[in-house]
C-alpha cells in the first residue's frame, strides 16, 4: 500500500519539480496558497468516493448533488435568512439523505451503483435546474457572512522558518479548506485504516459473501460508504458554494465526480474494490490539481489541459505498474534466495 | 523582453466566435509592441474553473486581464478580487457590482431589440416564434430574449416557448426538428446562440420548409450569412469581437499607462451591435474574411 | 448452561427445501461433547446444507436447533457465533486484501479506543501466532493471504475456527486440498480439541480420514440420515455401502496392457515458482502416472506450465516424440494434451453457463459450421455425455453452478472427454468427491489410458496416488525427488521423496 | 434473455401509449422518422458499448472519439477535398486504431478499462480542441456531398400497408442512419448470440480464468471487443458529423458514452461482465431517445430533460427487477409442482 502511494508522490514531486524549474511563480506563496485551496475542495469529496470505490461501487452523482444541494444552500442562507450554521447542517443532511437513498437501492434493492448514481446524476442536475428555473442561484451584492466566509474561504497564517537567504521566515496564509480537508483526511485514515469498520470495508469490497459468513453485517457497512461520500459531499457543497458564490445549476460540478474517481484511482483504489488507502486518495487529489495549475502556469494552450491530465494518469498509472511489477520480481528473488516461497504474480495478471 | 507586460483577454468557453476577437487582439498586438498579448480559453464553461484560470494567471504575474465572465454572477466575488491586484476589464457580459474598470463590449439587451426588429419586420402580419438556445440560464440568453420579448411586447408577434440545448449541436438540432412536429404553426424561428442559426438552417432545409418560416440568427456562423445571402435566414445580429479584443486591448495598455480618460461615466464602453441582411451581408463577409486573414 | 450430560448439540427434523429440490429431509442428529463426529454422504447428500443450517447461513423449512440447551427458532451467523459453534467452510472465504491475522479474526478483531473501536493490531498478530504454530503452517501472520496456495488457504480457515475457541467445530471437508503430513496434523489437533471436551463435525470424502479420527460415522443419502456407524463398526467398506447402497471394487483397476511408447517428454522444465529447479518427466501411452508431493511442492505449477497457462522459464515439451512448442492452452488443445485444474470453481467451469455450454467450449469450433453455433450439435453431444458420465442434472441446460461438487467435476471432465485426448493431466480429479464418484472417476481414467492416452494425474490423496497409479513420481519444492515403480508403493516410501529424502540406484530410500 | 427484453419492451410501449395520448403528434410520420434516425445514431456506437460491457469492461472515450475523428473529418472532405468514401474509411480505420490501443492497454499493460478510456476521454478531446484551435470545424456554406448525405441523412421509402380508415397505403420516409443502424444491429446479434466469437465473449466476461482454461484466447477476444467498440464508433463519428455538419469540439459528443452505457445497462448488460443482449441495447436505445423526444412534444422544461430520462431509468430498472423476481418465483413454483429442478435464484442474490 505504502509503495504505491510512493510511486505517486515521487510523480508529483518530479512534476513539481520541472514545473517550478520552468516557471518559478509555481512554488510562489499565492500560488502555493491557491492551489491549496483548490486541493481542499476537490479533495475532501474524493475521500467519500474512495470509500464507495473500496465497496466495489461507484458515485457518479456528486457533482450534481452539488448543484442541488448548492442551490439550495444559496437560497436558504441569501434569501430565506436562515443562519448559516444551521443552513450548513441541513445540506451535510440533504448529503448524507442523497447517500442513504443510494445506500438503500444499493443495498436493499440490488441495484447496481453505477445505475443508481447515474440515475442520482441526471435527476438532481435536473431538479436544480428546474429550481432555479435554469438560471443561476447567487447572493446580492454585498451579502457577506464573515464568519462563513472564514471558515469556508479565509486563510490562517501558518509560521514557518526558512533560512535567511531564502527569505527568512515568515507565514503562510494557509487556506482554510485545506485545513479542513487535511483534518478530514486525517480522521478518516484512522476509520479506513485503524478503525475494525475499515477492515469490514476492505473485506466486503473483496469478497462480501465471505464477510457475511464473518458475521459482517456487510449492508450496514456498505451503507456506511455511501453515508459517508453524500456527509462529505455535502461539506463540499457548501465550500464550492462558498467558492462560487453563485451556482448556475447547468454547469455547476459538472464532470466533479471524475475528478474524484480519477483521484481515488491514481490513489490506488481498485474499482473492483477492496482496495485503496487515504493517503493515496489525498496524492490523487494533489496531483490532479498541480497538472491543472501547470497548464495555466506554464501557458500551455487551455485546448489541451484535459489532454495533459489524461496523459500524466495514463503514464503515471503505468509507470506505478511497471515499478510494482518490479518490485515483486526483485522481491521474489530476494525470497527465493532465503528460500522461501515466491510472492504471488496473480496481483498483476490481473486484467 | 523578459520585462514585457502581459495582458490576458480570457473568453468564456470554446468558441468559433472568439476567434474574431482573437484576431482583434493580433491586431492590436501589433500595434502595442511593449506587451505580451494572451488569449486564453477556460477547459470548461464553468465558472469555478475560469476564476481558477485567472488566479493562475495572477500568479504568473499578468498586469491586465479582460474577461468574458461565464457567469458574472458567480464570479464577481472573483471579480473584485482580481480587480485589487491587476487592471481588469469586462466583455461579452458585464459584472457592474465589481472592481473593473469599465465594460467594453456589446449590449445584449440591445441586440435581442434589433432581433425583434427584424422579427416584426419580417412578419408584419404577426406570428408564432420559437426560440432555441444553449443555456436558458445563462445572461447573456436571458438578456437577448428580453430584448426580443420587449420589441414584440403589444404586435401580433408572440415568442411562444425557448428550448435549450445545453450547446449539444445533436440536441440543438433535434430540438427544431421537434418543434416542427410538435408546434406546426409556428413561423418564425430566433437562433440565440451562434451555432444555434445553422442548426435551424440545416433542420428546416432537410424537412424541406426552408423559406417557409421565418429564421432570425445571431452572430456569424458561415451558414448564418450564407443562409442570409440566400434570402432563407431574414437576418442576423452580429456583435463585433473583433472589436472587443481591439479596442479592449489598447485600452487596458492605455489604462496601465496612466490614461484613465477613455473610461466613460457609467463605465460601460457599448460596441454597437449590428444587423446584417441581404443588403449588407457581402460587404460584412468580405471585412471578416480580411480581419481573419483567410 | 446446558447439563454436560445433554448433548450439546441437537438438531430435530430438520427440513430445507429449495425451490424443486428437498435438500434435507427430516434430518436429526445429536452431537455429545467432547465427540467427533463424522459425517459423510455422497455428493448433493445435504451434508453442506445441513451444517450452513447449524451455522446460521441459511434458514431451515422447518425443524429446530438446540444448541446447549437452548433452543434457536432463526439462527443467525452471529448467534451461531456466540454459541460457540466455527466453521470450517467447504467454499473458501478469505479475504485477499488482508493478512493472516486479520483473516483469521474478521469479525472479532481486538479492539481499543472504546467507541472508537480502533484495530489493536500487535495483539491480533500476539493471539494468531499459537494457532500457526497448532497448525504447524510455514507462513507468517502478517502475510498477505492472496500470496498463499490452496492448500494454505485451507489451513488458514481451520486456523480461523479454532481461533474461535468453538464448543462445537462445523469442518465441512477441511482436508479436500491437504497431503498427509497436513492432514495428520490437523488430525492431532482435533484430538487435542475433543480432550478440550469441544465437539467437532467432520466431513470428509477420504473415509480413512474419517475412520481414523470419529467416534461416531453419521450417513446422509438424498437429503435422509440413513444411518449411523459407531467406532467399531466404521470400517470403510461398511461405510461405503450405507451411502451409495452397494459395494464398491478395489481402486486399483490394473491395466490391459503394458505401456506404450512416451507420449509426453517434459525436459528440463522450469518454472517461475521454482526457477532453479528443472524438472523432468517421461509419460507413456496407456499408462496412469500418478504425481505426488506435499502442499506446494509445485505440481500444479507445472502442470500449468505444460499446458501453457503460464510462461515457463525454459525447458522443452515433446510430444509423441516431436518437439512441440505450447505457448497457450490452445496449442495444448490441439495437440490433444488436456488439463482438468485444480480449481473447479475459478479455472474449470463456467458456473453461470449451462452443462451444453460448459461442455462444448473447448471444442465449439466443431459445432459452429460456417461460424455459427449449431445448438442442436452442441446440445447431442452434451446429452451423450451427461449419459456416459451419468451426470445428475435436470436437463442438459441446467446451470452448472446449481450442481454438487461431484456432478461439477463431471462437467470438467466432459469437456475434454468430448474432444479427442491424447495426453490428460489431471489435477486433484476428485477433491471434494464421493466415494461413488470417485470409483466411476477411476474407471474413466482407466478407460482413457487403455485406449492409449496418457495419464498424468496428480494428486494429494495419499490413498489416491497409491491406489490409482501404475508408476508414481513424486516433488519436493519444486524438483522431482524420485519415482516409484508400483511393487515400491508405500505411503512411507511416498512421504519420503516427499520431504525430499532420495532414492538410491537399487531404489531404495537412503 | 428474452424475459429482460420484454420488460424494457413494455416499458417503452407504456411510454409510447402514454405521450401518443396527451400529444398524438408523437406518432405522426414525420416525428417517428426524426426519432427512428436518433436512434439510429446513438444506438449504433451503444452496440459496441455493450460488447465492451460484456467482457466486463466500459468504454467512457466515444464521446471524445466522436469530437476528435470528427474534426478530421469534416476536415479532410470539406477542406483538404479528400474523396467522402476514403475520408470515410479512413474515420473508420481511426476509430479501429483507437479501439486498438484501447485493447493494448486492457490487455498486455493490464490495466483497468476504467482508467484507460478515461485517459482517452481526456486525451483525444484535448487533442480535438487544439487541433481546431478551440474552434468549430464545419463545412463552407453550401458545401455538399449528395451520396454522402443521402447515406447519413437520406431518407428511404418503405412502403407500408394500413387499412383506408387509418390512411390507406403509403411509403414510411425510413431514414438510413435507422437502416445502418438495424443492419449492423442484426449482423452484431448474430455475432454475439449464434456465433462462436459471441460465445467466447461471453465465457470470457463470465470467468475469464476459466475461459483461458479452455483453451480461449480471452486476451483476442476482449482485445476483439474493443475493436469492434472502435469500429461503430468511427461509423457513427461520420453519422454524427453529417447529422450536426459543424463541431465544436469542446462540447461535441459530451456525456455521450453516459448514453450508450445507459442505453447498454438498460438493456440488460451487467458492469460486472458476462450479461447483455443486442436485442436490449437496441431496446434501450430506442427508450432513451423516445425520453428525449417526449420532453420536447410535451413542452416539458428543457432543463427537465436530464431529470425525465434519469427518473425513467431508474422506474424501468426498478420495475424489471420485481418483474424478474415475480417471474422467478412462478417459474420456481410452476416447477415445483412438476417436481423438477429450480431456477437458481443467485442472479437476484447478487448485489
Ligand atoms: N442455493 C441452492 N439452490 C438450489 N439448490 C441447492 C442450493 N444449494 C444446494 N442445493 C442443492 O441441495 C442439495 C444438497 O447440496 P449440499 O451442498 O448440501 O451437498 P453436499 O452433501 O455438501 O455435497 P458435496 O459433497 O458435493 O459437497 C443438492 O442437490 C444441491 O444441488
Ligand atoms: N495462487 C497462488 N498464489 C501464490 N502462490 C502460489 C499460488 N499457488 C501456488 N503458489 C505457490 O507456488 C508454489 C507451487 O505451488 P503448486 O500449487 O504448484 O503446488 P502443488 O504441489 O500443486 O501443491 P497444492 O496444489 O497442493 O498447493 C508454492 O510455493 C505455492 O506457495
Ligand atoms: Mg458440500
Ligand atoms: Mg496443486
Amino acid at each position: 500500500m505504502l509503495k504505491k502511494d510512493l510511486g505517486l508522490l515521487i510523480l508529483i514531486l518530479v512534476v513539481g519539480t520541472v514545473v517550478a524549474l520552468l516557471n518559478p511563480r509555481f512554488v510562489s506563496q499565492i500560488n502555493v496558497a491557491n492551489t491549496a485551496n483548490l486541493i481542499g475542495l476537490f479533495g475532501l469529496f474524493a475521500i467519500g468516493q474512495g470509500f464507495v470505490i473500496i465497496t466495489g461501487g461507484i458515485d457518479l452523482s456528486v457533482g450534481s448533488i452539488f448543484a442541488l444541494l448548492g442551490v439550495i444552500f444559496i437560497d436558504m442562507i441569501g434569501l430565506w435568512g436562515v443562519p448559516w450554521p444551521v443552513a450548513f447542517l441541513l445540506t451535510i443532511l440533504g448529503g448524507v439523505m442523497l447517500g442513504g437513498l443510494h445506500a438503500f437501492l444499493v443495498t436493499r434493492m440490488k441495484m447496481q451503483p453505477f445505475v443508481v448514481t447515474l440515475c442520482g446524476l441526471l435527476i438532481y442536475r435536473g431538479l436544480a435546474r428546474w429550481y432555479t428555473g435554469d438560471g443561476t442561484a447567487g447572493f446580492e451584492f454585498g451579502q457577506s457572512f464573515p464568519a462563513l466566509e472564514w471558515l469556508t474561504m479565509g486563510r490562517s497564517p501558518i509560521p514557518y522558518w526558512l533560512p535567511e537567504s531564502w527569505g527568512g521566515p515568515g507565514f503562510f496564509p494557509m487556506p482554510n479548506s485545506f485545513i479542513a480537508f487535511i483534518i478530514v483526511a486525517l480522521i478518516m485514515g484512522v476509520v479506513l485504516h485503524r478503525s475494525v469498520y475499515g477492515r469490514y470495508l476492505f473485506a466486503v469490497g473483496k469478497n462480501e459473501e465471505a464477510a457475511r459468513y464473518s458475521g459482517i453485517n456487510t449492508r450496514k457497512v456498505i451503507a456506511a460508504a455511501y453515508l459517508i461520500s453524500g456527509l462529505l459531499a455535502g461539506i463540499s457543497t457548501v465550500y464550492f458554494a462558498m467558492y462560487t458564490r453563485s451556482i448556475s445549476p447547468a454547469s455547476h460540478g459538472n464532470f466533479y465526480e471524475l475528478y474524484a474517481i480519477a483521484a481515488a484511482v491514481l490513489g490506488g483504489c481498485s474499482l473492483r474494490g477492496g482496495e485503496g488507502s487515504v493517503l493515496g486518495i489525498v496524492l490523487g487529489a494533489v496531483l490532479l490539481q498541480v497538472l491543472q495549475n501547470l497548464v495555466n502556469l506554464l501557458g500551455i494552450e487551455s485546448s489541451l489541459n484535459f489532454a495533459v491530465m489524461g496523459g500524466v494518469i495514463l503514464i503515471g498509472v503505468i509507470a506505478d505498474q511497471q515499478l510494482v511489477k518490479y518490485r515483486t520480481r526483485k522481491a521474489n528473488e530476494r525470497k527465493r534466495a532465503l528460500g522461501h516461497g515466491a510472492l504471488s504474480p496473480v496481483a498483476q495478471q490481473e486484467k | 523582453a523578459e520585462d514585457k507586460k502581459t495582458l490576458a483577454f480570457v473568453v468564456n468557453g470554446a468558441s468559433d466566435f472568439w476567434k474574431a476577437a482573437e484576431a482583434g487582439v493580433k491586431k492590436a498586438q501589433e500595434e502595442l509592441p511593449n506587451y505580451n498579448l494572451v488569449l486564453k480559453y477556460p477547459e470548461q464553461s464553468s465558472a469555478a474553473i475560469q476564476i481558477r484560470l485567472m488566479d493562475d494567471l495572477v500568479a504568473s504575474g499578468v498586469a491586465g486581464i479582460m474577461v468574458s465572465a461565464v457567469d458574472p454572477k458567480t464570479e464577481s466575488d472573483a471579480l473584485n478580487r482580481i480587480g485589487k491586484e491587476v487592471a481588469l476589464a469586462t466583455t461579452d457580459s458585464d459584472a457592474p457590482q465589481t472592481s473593473r474598470i469599465a465594460y467594453i463590449g456589446s449590449s445584449n439587451t440591445d441586440a435581442g431589440k434589433q432581433a425583434g426588429e427584424l422579427v416584426l419586420k419580417a412578419l408584419p402580419e404577426g406570428g408564432k416564434c420559437m426560440g432555441f438556445v444553449g443555456l436558458l440560464g445563462a445572461d447573456n440568453a436571458k438578456e437577448r430574449i428580453q430584448g426580443v420579448k420587449d420589441v414584440i411586447k403589444g404586435s401580433k408577434v408572440e415568442l411562444v416557448d425557448v428550448r435549450g440545448d445545453d450547446i449539444d449541436f445533436t440536441r440543438a438540432k433535434r430540438n427544431v426538428e421537434d418543434t416542427l412536429t410538435a408546434n406546426p404553426d409556428i413561423n418564425c424561428m430566433i437562433g440565440f446562440y451562434s451555432y444555434n442559426t445553422p442548426k435551424i438552417y440545416e433542420a428546416l432545409k432537410e424537412a424541406g420548409q426552408l423559406g417557409k418560416i421565418k429564421v432570425i440568427g445571431f452572430d456569424e456562423d458561415p451558414t448564418t450569412l450564407g443562409g442570409v445571402r440566400e434570402g432563407t435566414i431574414v437576418g442576423t445580429v452580429v456583435q463585433q469581437p473583433y472589436e472587443w479584443g481591439y479596442q479592449g486591448m489598447k485600452y487596458l495598455a492605455a489604462y496601465l499607462e496612466g490614461d484613465k480618460s477613455w473610461i466613460p461615466e457609467n463605465k460601460l464602453l457599448i460596441v454597437p451591435t449590428k444587423i446584417i441582411d441581404k443588403s449588407n451581408v457581402d460587404a460584412f463577409e468580405a471585412e471578416l474574411k480580411k480581419r481573419q486573414g483567410k | 448452561m446446558g447439563e454436560p450430560n445433554q448433548p450439546f448439540l441437537e438438531l430435530n427434523a430438520i427440513s430445507k427445501t429449495y425451490p424443486g429440490v428437498v435438500a434435507l429431509n427430516d434430518v436429526s442428529l445429536a452431537v455429545g461433547r467432547g465427540e467427533i463426529v463424522g459425517l459423510i454422504g455422497e455428493n448433493g447428500a445435504g451434508k453442506s446444507t445441513l451444517m450452513k443450517v447449524l451455522g446460521g447461513v441459511i434458514a431451515p423449512t422447518s425443524g429446530t436447533i438446540k444448541v446447549d440447551g437452548r433452543e434457536h427458532a432463526g439462527l443467525t451467523v452471529n448467534d451461531a457465533i456466540k454459541s460457540g459453534i466455527a466453521f470450517v467452510h467447504q467454499e473458501l472465504n478469505l479475504f485477499d486484501n488482508l493478512d493472516v491475522a486479520g483473516n483469521v479474526f474478521i469479525g472479532r478483531e481486538p479492539l481499543y479506543g472504546g467507541p472508537l473501536k480502533l484495530l489493536d493490531r500487535k495483539k491480533l498478530h500476539r493471539q494468531v501466532q499459537p494457532l500457526l504454530d497448532k497448525l504447524g503452517v510455514d507462513f507468517a501472520s502478517d502475510t498477505l493471504v492472496a500470496d498463499l496456495s490452496l492448500a494454505q488457504r485451507q489451513l488458514l480457515e481451520i486456523a480461523k475456527a479454532l481461533s474461535l475457541d468453538a464448543r462445537l467445530v462445523i469442518m465441512d471437508e477441511p482436508t479436500s486440498s491437504l497431503t498427509l503430513s497436513e492432514t495428520e496434523r490437523l488430525l492431532g489437533v482435533m484430538n487435542d480439541l475433543r480432550a478440550d471436551g469441544v465437539s467437532i463435525i467432520f466431513i470428509s470424502h477420504r473415509l480413512n480420514e474419517v475412520k481414523f479420527c470419529a467416534d461416531r460415522v453419521v450417513v446422509l443419502r438424498d437429503g435422509r440420515m440413513v444411518g449411523g456407524l459407531d467406532r467399531t463398526e466404521a470400517r470403510p467398506e461398511a461405510m461405503i455401502r450405507l451411502m451409495i447402497g452397494r459395494d464398491l471394487k478395489s481402486l486399483y483397476i490394473p491395466p490391459q496392457a503394458p505401456p506404450g511408447a512416451p507420449a509426453l517428454e517434459i525436459m528440463d522444465f522450469r518454472t517461475t515458482a521454482f526457477p532453479n529447479h528443472p524438472v523432468s518427466l517421461t509419460l507413456r501411452r496407456g499408462e496412469i502416472l500418478g504425481l505426488a508431493g506435499l502442499v506446494g511442492a509445485g505440481r500444479t505449477e507445472l502442470a500449468r506450465a505444460v499446458f501453457g497457462i503460464d510462461r515457463r522459464l525454459g525447458g522443452d515439451l515433446k510430444i509423441d516424440g516431436q518437439a512441440v512448442g505450447i505457448g497457450t492452452p490452445r496449442d495444448a488443445i490441439d495437440r490433444g494434451l488436456f488439463l482438468v485444474p485444480e480449481d473447479r470453481k475459478q479455472s474449470g467451469l463456467h458456473l453461470d453457463f449451462s452443462l451444453t455450454e460448459n461442455i462444448s467450449l473447448p471444442d465449439l469450433v466443431r459445432y459452429a459450421p460456417g461460424m455459427l453455433i449449431s445448438g442442436a450439435a452442441e446440445g447431442k453431444n452434451a446429452e451423450a455425455q451427461k449419459r456416459r458420465l451419468n451426470i445428475k442434472a435436470f436437463d442438459v441446460a441446467t446451470v452448472a453452478g446449481t450442481l454438487s461438487g461431484g456432478n461439477q467435476q463431471k462437467i470438467v471432465l466432459a469437456k475434454w472427454l468430448s474432444m479427442k485426448p491424447s495426453i490428460i493431466i489431471f489435477d486433484e480429479p476428485t477433491r471434494g468427491i464421493d466415494v461413488g464418484a470417485k470409483s466411476e472417476i477411476y474407471q474413466l481414467m482407466r478407460n482413457l489410458a487403455d485406449a492409449g492416452v496418457a495419464v498424468l494425474m496428480i494428486s494429494s490423496d495419499m490413498e489416491e496416488v497409491i491406489g490409482v497409479s501404475d508408476r508414481m513420481a513424486v516433488m519436493h519444492e519444486g524438483a522431482i525427488s524420485g519415482f516409484l515403480e508400483r511393487d515400491r508403493f508405500s505411503e512411507h516410501n511416498v512421504l519420503q521423496l516427499a520431504v525430499g529424502k532420495r532414492l538410491d540406484r537399487e531404489g531404495h530410500l537412503n
